[in-house]
């Protein structure tokens, strides 16, 4: 599970292997992951449409060609466990479970949504569900997620937190605070890196010399961990250790999921910054294309079942838009005040 | 009632709290182990243990954060930065998460956080540990803020302070916890948004908040005394939400009115109040509002010029002075 | 004279001075390769190399530090922050570090230090991507702050702060790239302090920078085709020092005043000019001065309630009105 | 040189090693770094008098007990190079060749001193001598090092910087932003943490899993070292490896000089909190005491000697007290908005 990855240079990424079928998932549960992977990519896919569309407006970032990470890391986890986000949230949204309707809602700005039409895609949140919330501001999830911790620790209740966050907000101050606190303290909580390789228009290996980010672990007496991001699979087996491990209170693990991002940052990007022809062999390790080839390969599922949970996936994502542009409402004046502080108190 | 100082009356209602509220928690750099370097939070780690009481690394940034994480997620945290100064470090995680979270996710979570800093001047700590920025926080939707000085405020506030669902950030003046005063034996709590009239008067109107409350009484009392101007002194105790009822009140009644601060003058507190006031009452005033606060320079490590830098006695005297001017 | 954006002021003012000057760097997310998301740096790498024109890693409060350490030792650094709302990430550094440390050390080091910082709201941004912090900043002695609109504004005092031995904070307004206007070929600066009246008028004075003293033209345009009201617009451009010269010779005249600021009312920057203009001319008032800013509510994401909170046009003249009141 | 030194709780210490004669240090050299120990020592000594006597006041404190690790350090450098420092600087200051006179009278607070009066103890800077300043946050000197290294690297001016650090201040954001982008640059800087196993009355090992923080250089992908902090030629020695390592244009090291703090945390701490009979046994390592030893045991100098160098700093400390208390004068108040702005700018 520690073997290194080719980096964007390398060219032909030969090193991502193939889906193997994993030991405890059984084949609902397998389905249940592929149907969240083709949500996560027909919801990203119709959101850049929407905001090309000027539909949806402010930042919104796709979460596709990461669907492996999310679905794989979430698998791990208990419906009551908290997880924290990024900007890039939708994926982990829907991942632990969220209702893609009030999502879409929330993206059209609507009373309706998550958030109220108050936070929009960089602050999607389903704390219900246990997802703590996306943030724009790179790095700042990550205290969150050693605050569930804390109190995870302190309430005895058992939950783990896993911790998401991109190879860019490996580098913000507040990472290695975290890391270090939770460490020290024994914390259950699992720190995903997304390690795409790229923040913005920046490749890691131009801001960190050490680009094996699974190896910082060494300086905080944890494990660390590298996996294929692109493979579902081998991200849920690295967080369903790291969960046990957790949860017999042995404290965190830092994962890496090393893949690249196949898309541009967010959803009106053209990179015009990237040589593309560097990144076009990398498609063929698509999540959603992987994992689909896998049942068919291993004769798991016939075509027309997965063509199923496919439609199922798109029928959804249409469904929601459907709701957030024709049955909800713009959140009225009068809300404005409302929710700035707890129990409807309100200071002018 | 016993005679408590502020830094008795702190620790008792951080420890009275933490006894009736398992989710109530501490955690600094040394509030554990050395019970914070003024003594302030002795004895918690002993009762409630290190699960509850917390020795953080230098990490301001990553544990205010932890804070409001935790907050989010059941827990009633006290993060303590042990000078104000250095919530420079924190001003991301207050700023932008702990003050917006309820509101960008729609209401859905409270974020009950209560960051302790004790602020304000004197002694020689020159510029990195002699700051106030409570106006800071003022300009940040989402946050409460504090002030208080007496024993029985600081304790009864903290109370509050604990168990209101919003971020609270708790200004304890750090060369306040010696004053002494009267505090309650049995449990109360002293509400946000009430400013407390400290002495009455008819002639000037001194509104004031920590430390500066202090000394603008004892003005009033050497004005008093000296030349039979009588000044209504009110402690704001509480900055967000501001008393303006009681404020405008007493304006009503004098007609002039003087603006205490003891952070620097330019783009603080007082400006906000001045303006404030402006809007809810221009024609109560009889001379222009005079603002008090320090010089508008890092503060220097000498004394006399750092005496010459933070709000005298003598110039809220001479501002009482200059706002009866054309009287 | 060209006609340029304000995309292209700043560029141009970047790439002029780092040619004349070899010890000017830039440095920031994505700066180089991707010349920055708005692309205000483009091209700067092609010419400059990467070794003055820096992609840092997301890192701000380092390379905030870095830039103050990097100026007291040779170099004329400009640090981006690309959404000022994530300076909260920086206070440390440019409050602690570069606004003091020239007077901590007696004297001893310059801090030439440009901090640019795009602020502003609009689009849909949402609570964290939305902010306007100056008066943090106008509160802290040792900085300078700037908030120039015009291309030529933007150019000119680009190249001021650039050259002034003093740390500066440059807000430019992230919906402003695209405005156009007239910029000198041959070299040229603005200098600090300086405000620029915008539009003559005797009626009312109406304080404002960045992109409120283009919707305050525009609001004063449309009071005097509507209603024959003559408005003097101020474009403050320098906060910090504030040419209070001009706003109190403009008030001599008008005897109105209006303050606008896009940031959330409370312990904003308009306080803080209404209660200098108190302390500088109360009696030049014949009316209460009026602020006008944004609401005090973190932004919410959805367009509609945005539009609620930004301060409009018609805010302003509706504050204009108000100030005309009693008239 | 990265043998594990004892922590706290080994109790005999027995792991520090003699000090041996330093390949390329001659005795002229090595007097001077004697003599620059002894006038630390001497320094820190009268200052605890002083601040006790209400002479000084703010907060001090005291660089006793470290000498070996500024003194070995600083001796690697070459004048024009840069040092940054912390709240405990008077050891970074001395050892950087500064005027003891400018130093004291700072601390009274007078014009004359380094900072006007305007700095004392806690910012106390010789910038002339590239002692960049004291500073009185924990890491806030790091990223100042990160921009001295930078400017050396683009005005190409050969500076090298040392960067002291406490162990108490790696825990800090910019610890790790400062080491992560110093080494994707290459910078030619030298991070010296003073692992004194303390933060005011916080132990190491509370608040960090993995206590060898030379361990943490690993995922930055650079040398990690560590030395006994007791001792000035080791530390010395591989001080001297990293700056020509730094020279070479072959970036930053990581270097830990482990030892023990012997006293309070600040000038007037009774460290009630610490049981001090677990410190006793190290003064055994006592770094002053210990080149002492090695003088007398080498047969290099004589004791008459020694002592001459003794009372050569005892005497300029108590001249500095002389100098800063009777032929100083007080910052005139119309000093006070002297120097907030450059060239005589004054803003009210
Ligand atoms: C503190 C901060 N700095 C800069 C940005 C601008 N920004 C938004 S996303 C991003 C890149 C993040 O990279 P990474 O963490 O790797 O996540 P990815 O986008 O690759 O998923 C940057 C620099 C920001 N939002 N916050
Ligand atoms: C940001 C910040 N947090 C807390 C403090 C209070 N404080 C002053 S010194 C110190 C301990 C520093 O420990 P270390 O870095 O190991 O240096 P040492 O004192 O042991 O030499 C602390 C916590 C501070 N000055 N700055
Ligand atoms: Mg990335
Ligand atoms: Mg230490």
């Amino acid at each position: 599970m520690t073997k290194v990855l080719p980096r964007e240079d390398d060219g032909d990424g030969k090193c991502f292997e193939d889906l193997e079928i994993p030991p405890d998932l059984d084949l609902g549960r397998q389905k249940d992951m592929y149907l969240k992977m083709c949500l996560i990519r027909e919801f990203d896919t119709k959101v850049k449409e929407l905001w090309l569309d000027n539909k949806i407006y402010g930042l919104a970032h796709s979460y596709v060609g990461a669907e492996a990470i999310a679905v794989g890391a979430c698998a791990a986890l208990h419906p009551d466990d908290y997880i924290t986000s990024t900007h890039r949230g939708h994926g982990h949204t829907i991942a632990k479970g969220a209702d893609i309707n009030k999502m879409m809602a929330e993206l059209f700005g609507k009373y309706e949504g998550y958030n109220r039409g108050k936070g929009g895609s960089m602050h999607i949140a389903d704390v219900e569900h246990g997802m703590l919330g996306a943030t724009g501001i790179v790095g700042s999830g990550m205290p969150i997620a050693l605050g569930s911790a804390l109190s995870a620790n302190v309430l005895g209740n058992g939950k783990i937190t896993i911790c998401f966050h991109g190879d860019g907000g490996t580098n913000q101050g507040v990472w290695h605070e975290t890391i270090n606190m939770a460490a020290a303290w024994n914390l259950p909580v699992v720190f995903v890196i997304e390690n795409n390789q790229m923040a913005i228009g920046t490749e890691l290996s131009c801001v960190s010399k050490e680009t094996d980010l699974f190896r910082r672990a060494l300086g905080y007496g944890i494990p660390g961990v590298l996996v294929d991001g692109f493979n579902v699979f081998e991200v849920y087996l690295a967080v369903k250790e790291a969960v046990e491990r957790a949860r017999a209170g042995q404290g965190p693990t830092l994962i890496e999921a090393r893949f690249l991002r196949l898309l541009g940052h967010f959803v009106a990007d053209d990179q015009w910054y990237r040589d593309l022809t560097k990144v076009e062999p990398y498609w063929d390790y698509d999540p959603v294309k992987r994992m689909r080839e896998y049942f068919i390969l291993n004769k798991l599922l016939k075509e027309k079942e997965i063509v199923e949970i496919e439609a199922k996936a798109k029928a959804s994502v249409e469904r929601s838009v459907v709701y957030a542009s024709t049955e909800c409402s713009e959140p009225g004046i009068d809300t404005l005040y409302e929710d700035i502080y707890a129990h409807g108190e309100v200071i002018v | 009632m016993s005679i408590k100082t502020v830094r008795e009356a702190l620790n008792d209602g951080m420890r009275e709290e933490m006894r009736r509220d398992p989710t109530v928690i501490l955690m600094g750099c040394d509030v554990a182990v050395r019970g914070n370097p003024f003594g302030v939070t002795k004895g918690l780690l002993q009762e409630f243990g290190p699960k509850r009481v917390i020795d953080t690394p230098i990490s301001e940034p990553g544990f205010t954060g932890a804070g409001v994480g935790a907050a989010a997620t059941g827990l009633r945290p006290i993060v303590e930065i042990l000078y104000s100064d250095w919530i420079t470090l924190a001003m991301d995680q207050i700023v932008n998460m702990a003050a917006k979270m309820r509101y960008m996710f729609g209401g859905k979570v409270n974020v009950p956080l209560v960051v302790r800093a004790p602020f304000g001047s004197g002694g020689g700590n020159a510029a990195q540990h002699s700051q106030s920025f409570e106006n800071w926080f003022n300009h940040v939707p989402g946050l409460k803020v504090v002030a208080p000085i007496s024993p029985y405020d600081c304790k009864g506030m903290l109370l509050t302070a604990i168990r209101d669902d919003n971020p609270v950030i708790f200004f304890e003046h750090k060369r306040a916890y010696q004053i002494k005063g009267e505090v309650p034996d049995e449990e109360y709590t002293v509400p946000f948004g009430k400013a407390a009239i400290r002495k009455e008067g008819s002639d000037v109107t001194i509104v004031s908040y920590s430390m500066m409350s202090i000394k603008a009484l004892q003005a009033a009392e050497e004005l008093e005394k000296e030349q039979g101007i009588k000044c209504e002194v009110i402690d704001l105790r509480s900055l967000l939400p501001l008393d303006y009822e009681t404020v405008m009140g007493s304006l009503a009644k004098t007609n002039r009115i003087v603006v205490c601060q003891e952070a620097n003058l330019r783009g603080g507190m007082a400006a906000d109040i001045v303006a404030e006031i402006i809007d809810r009452g221009f024609d109560l005033l009889d001379a222009p509002p005079v603002r008090v606060a320090a010089l508008n320079v890092p503060m220097p490590y000498n004394m006399a010029l750092e005496n010459e830098v933070i709000p005298s006695v003598q110039k809220i005297k001479a501002a009482v002075l200059k706002a009866l001017g054309d009287r």
